[in-house]
């Protein structure tokens, strides 16, 4: 039985790590009131209209994030699979540079391009940019995602199908690709959410409304709020990956089937 | 003129050439399959005409028009893949009808086609289920209702059993057959499998290394294979190291036993070292053939109880002969070790050149038999 | 006592049995398959063998040692995996002589071992190759000579054949027999495919639903088979509908011809509707037999070339029926339309009850012959 | 022709949309000195006593963060892949966690936590609490990596022919899996690398003296040195790619032969 204990051993180590910080974070956030313990600290961040407003401006963001990234890497990664597999190599690098290239750095790069443009002359512009920072931020995450999507399909196979059946590119991309890569695309989207919903950098730089940026003045300036705050954004978070799980079930059982 | 017909076809990729003087008439209603190893460029051919690859010369007509530029989408081409290629997002009956979906059918007369095609694989009962419900052999039926939903002008099926298991395999080969007679459909067949070509075809393309090496039924590429490849690839064979004896009146030797072969061997002169090719079910065991025989004795060196058929392996000296017989519970089959003499007409001999040219005797009769 | 002795070996998960009342002793030297159709425990029984499962109840006796409990990796087995499995991180020869680097033999004789083993396997000089750079057979060759090199007590097979082309899967088959015949290796073969089974065994076990249908050796699993399930599942069978006319003397008749079964039929009364089972090798052309026989007309529906075979399928009225005849080139075969009449000994039939219980006329006949 | 031009024109699109700014600010960094272009700022960052030892701090940092996750994760992914396939989405939702809780509730959390202990007492202390964060955070990217570089081999198979040739589980391990993965954990570490040199939070809030926190100081408090360190980390990362490609081109061919 020694076998068995030392993986599920190193599997408790792990989600203790994990899970006694979250548990002390909810404890604290309880004890807003000295001597009891009360959702005090939660009432006052859903009370906040700051609160409500800057995550209804992230929530946006997000999402806009999504839609556009997947309206331009979908095609991109059906098309390189298809045709141009040569460069794959290429895209794998530009997958990293997120990660290599500090946000400060992209941010201020971005900005001075980009200056004198109404990218950075007016509100709008401002978001445009920001939208675009995170597509950017969140290209590693829906590429990989969709790429990987597409390897669980034969697409040279489907597309072919499709040809002899008389779809063109477009009905190709809209009735089969897509369909079949949607909960892979929903894996990546999710990321991009949490990503969005949580980045401060380049949202404080661009001086934007952002949930990020308001999570991190609340957390230096208030005690208990923050603590209630990150498990508020973790319920969300549960809540969201139990969507997406419902969501994806029908989906995933018929792309996942016998090949 | 041909309802499809591959006018002085060619494909390279590179400097490598895939298929090359391709030049084959299909008439309406034809099952013609396409028949070689890996990489003979059949599959090639059949991507051709289905608009997949353009060809890098000469042309292909179909029902009198030149597709040779149009695309894929436009061909009215049905398509049958190795993988199944069933979209995984739509049920059975979408998958059926997409093809009619796309070209705005109205919505009754959809409904009314994918359940006559329904009926016609035996799946009524399987329109809701997904791909991934299915088995390999329902999947690749489904495939071929939704090749046909769109009723082209070709069915195009590339190594559509390859997947399958042998039970499988053969039972769907029995019903693609029945489908295309019954729809009556000029269908192209892309196969590795012998067996399976002969099973299904009117005719055969044999192929290897991007050329057509004989186009016949399978009773003439099986009996008559023009060329030393088709001899072995189609089928199996004895070859048996010979020396030709009296080339005029067709004598060879085999280990000092006299052979006399059906034809003079014009093309060998006497002392030649030859190969002596012989079908193992043209093989009896001494007694069972009345007429002018040829005998070959030697040791029972294997046997090897196949079901339905035995096959015997004999030792000669420095040649081995494999033969078959049918399987009787009656009847014990040779021991390994006993002594043996089995024997074979004159006119199952064919007599192959040392060299790897096409040998003679048997396009002689390939002719005859053409 | 046998080298390995299976002794009432159950395997259930949860609440589903995959195997039950399993009984086997395999002498040293013999080669066993294991067949039947995917779910029937075939490979859950190999894998007890193996020690990868372990038995709900039941002992396991390897040379006279009762493994049951003793983990896989002390058993001292050798196994080859549909997969190949062979580890790509390592050369052929690393791959060959992991097993005794694991034993800690001195490097000396690993080298000399796996030697020997490439050429076992006629691979001498693809020790340094990757299994990446190898065929599909050639890595299961690999995966053999691996499996051989640490002389296990027990050779086990796992549908080693199921991922290759026919032609490959044909020639192969013979290697794995010779070189297990010349090592003289105790093994067990797992296979859906009956005809692999045939071709490679001393003794077949046919399973069903995770119990033993059959132990016999080809020849009577094929010709004599104990079940109704081993006779459908091993070889083809044509099955008539037909009634008995006369049990003591054993006539029947189909649709009015009558036939003439070599046995009475204890099992039943005048007027029964039974099953005739005719092995379509068993029937011939009108006048290809010259004792007492069976007779049956009807026409020809369908005829298929198959190469060395042509199967020809005859409708009568009710019953369709079909035989095989060898190809014979000088011959033409039936044609679709004709009427014919074709003939088969009474040794040839079989009489199936309708229902699924064994057919006693079968068990009889298995019974004299085993 | 229509149909090659988008799939190009998108890539083009993002290629420039990458490319540039980074052009822009290699261009600014050359400009430290008025009127010419120089690698002034590049020699003052790298004779900066700072930038050596913030480096080397962190390169060490990145590397016991790498090797642990590689021990602990090779073994767990293996296990639960092999046995404990269920466990697999607990695990998922695990990975996504360094997303969705923010690194300022971690630390804090994990401070609280571990606090009054040697963890937080101690500099060594500080420093093995620096990696255990820097784990957690790697953990999606190096979980998935294995994850997915097992799948690409029969795992399962590999294990039985392993086992039936006499061997134990160390042995499969260390001569079967561990070989076998090398590649996948390559590309894992590669990104752990990248997040653990850039990472400020984190390393800022356990007053470490790593790169991230050097990076950023230098941001606020020079002009021209921020983007000449950018290209620099840039560069590094070409030449680690490079050796990382070079490093795993034997090893991928093998493990993505035919199968």
């Amino acid at each position: 039985m020694l076998k068995r204990f030392w993986p599920w051993f190193w599997f408790t180590v792990g989600a203790m790590y994990f899970l006694v910080p979250l548990y002390a974070t909810f404890d604290f956030s309880l004890r807003a009131r000295r001597g009891e313990l009360s959702f005090a600290a939660y009432a006052n961040v859903l009370n906040d209209i700051k609160f409500v407003e800057s995550f209804w401006f992230s929530f946006q963001t997000a999402l806009a994030t999504i839609v556009i990234s997947a309206l331009v890497i979908v095609p991109t990664a059906y098309w390189v699979q298809l045709r141009l597999p040569r460069l794959r190599p290429v895209i794998e690098f530009f997958t990293l540079l997120p990660f290599v290239v500090p946000a400060v750095v992209l941010v201020f790069s971005l900005a001075r391009t980009y200056s004198r443009t109404p990218l950075t002359d007016s509100r709008e512009g401002l978001w445009v940019l920001l939208i675009g920072s995170y597509v950017i931020l969140s290209f590693p995450y829906m590429y990989r995602a969709v790429d990987t999507g597409l390897r669980s399909i034969n697409i040279h196979d489907l597309t072919e199908a499709a040809q002899s059946l008389g779809a063109g590119w477009f009905t190709i991309l809209a009735r089969v690709i897509f369909p079949n890569v949607y909960t892979a695309l929903l894996s990546g989207a999710f990321i991009t959410f949490a990503i969005v919903m949580g980045e401060f950098t380049i949202a404080a730089l661009l001086a934007q409304p952002a949930f990020g940026p308001y999570m991190n003045r609340l957390a230096s300036s208030r005690v208990y709020e923050p603590s209630a705050l990150a498990i508020i954004s973790f319920a969300l978070t549960w809540a969201a990956i139990a969507a997406i799980q419902w969501i994806g079930q029908g989906a995933q059982a018929r792309v996942a089937g016998p090949r | 003129m041909a309802f499809l017909e591959l006018v002085n076809v060619r494909k390279s990729f590179g400097a490598s050439v895939a298929v090359e003087n391709f030049n084959l008439a299909v008439e309406r209603g034809e099952f013609v399959s396409f028949l070689g190893p890996s990489g003979c460029g059949k599959t090639t051919t059949l991507r051709m005409v289905a608009g997949f690859e353009k060809p890098t010369a000469g042309r292909i007509v179909i029902d009198g028009v030149d597709v040779t530029d149009t695309p894929p989408n436009r061909r009215n081409i049905g398509m049958v893949f190795q993988s199944y290629a069933l979209f995984p997002n739509m049920t059975v009956a979408d998958n059926i009808g997409f093809g009619l979906k796309i070209a705005r059918r109205p919505a009754d007369e959809i409904r009314a086609r994918v359940e006559e095609l329904l009926r016609i694989i035996h799946m009524s009962e399987f329109g809701r289920r997904y791909p991934y419900q299915l088995s390999g052999g329902q999947q690749q039926r489904v495939a071929l209702a939704r090749a046909l939903a769109i009723q082209p002008k070709l069915l195009l099926l590339d190594e559509p059993l390859s997947a399958l298991d042998a039970k499988i395999r053969a039972s769907l080969r029995q019903e693609i057959r029945e489908i295309q007679r019954q729809l009556g459909i000029t269908t192209i067949y892309v196969t590795h499998d012998q067996e399976e070509a002969m099973a299904l075809s009117d005719r055969i393309v044999v192929m290897s290394r991007g050329r057509i090496e004989q186009i016949g039924t399978p009773f003439e590429v099986y009996n008559f294979p023009a060329t030393r490849f088709v001899a072995s690839f189609v089928g199996t064979l004895n070859l048996l190291q010979a020396t030709v004896v009296d080339a005029a009146i067709g004598l060879v030797s085999v280990e000092g036993q006299s052979i006399r072969v059906a034809r003079p061997l014009t093309q060998h002169r006497s002392g030649d070292a030859v190969s002596l090719a012989l079908r193992p079910e043209l093989i009896a065991l001494d007694g069972q053939i009345n007429s002018e025989v040829n005998r070959l004795s030697g040791t029972v060196e294997d046997v090897t109880f196949l079901g339905s058929i035995v096959r015997v392996r004999v030792r000669l000296s420095a040649n081995k002969l494999h033969f078959d017989l049918f399987n009787n519970p009656q009847l014990r089959p040779p021991q390994p070790g006993s002594l043996i003499t089995v024997q074979f007409a004159p006119e199952a001999c064919l007599v192959l050149g040392e060299d790897a040219s096409p040998a003679h005797p048997m396009s002689a009769s390939a002719a005859q038999a053409a």
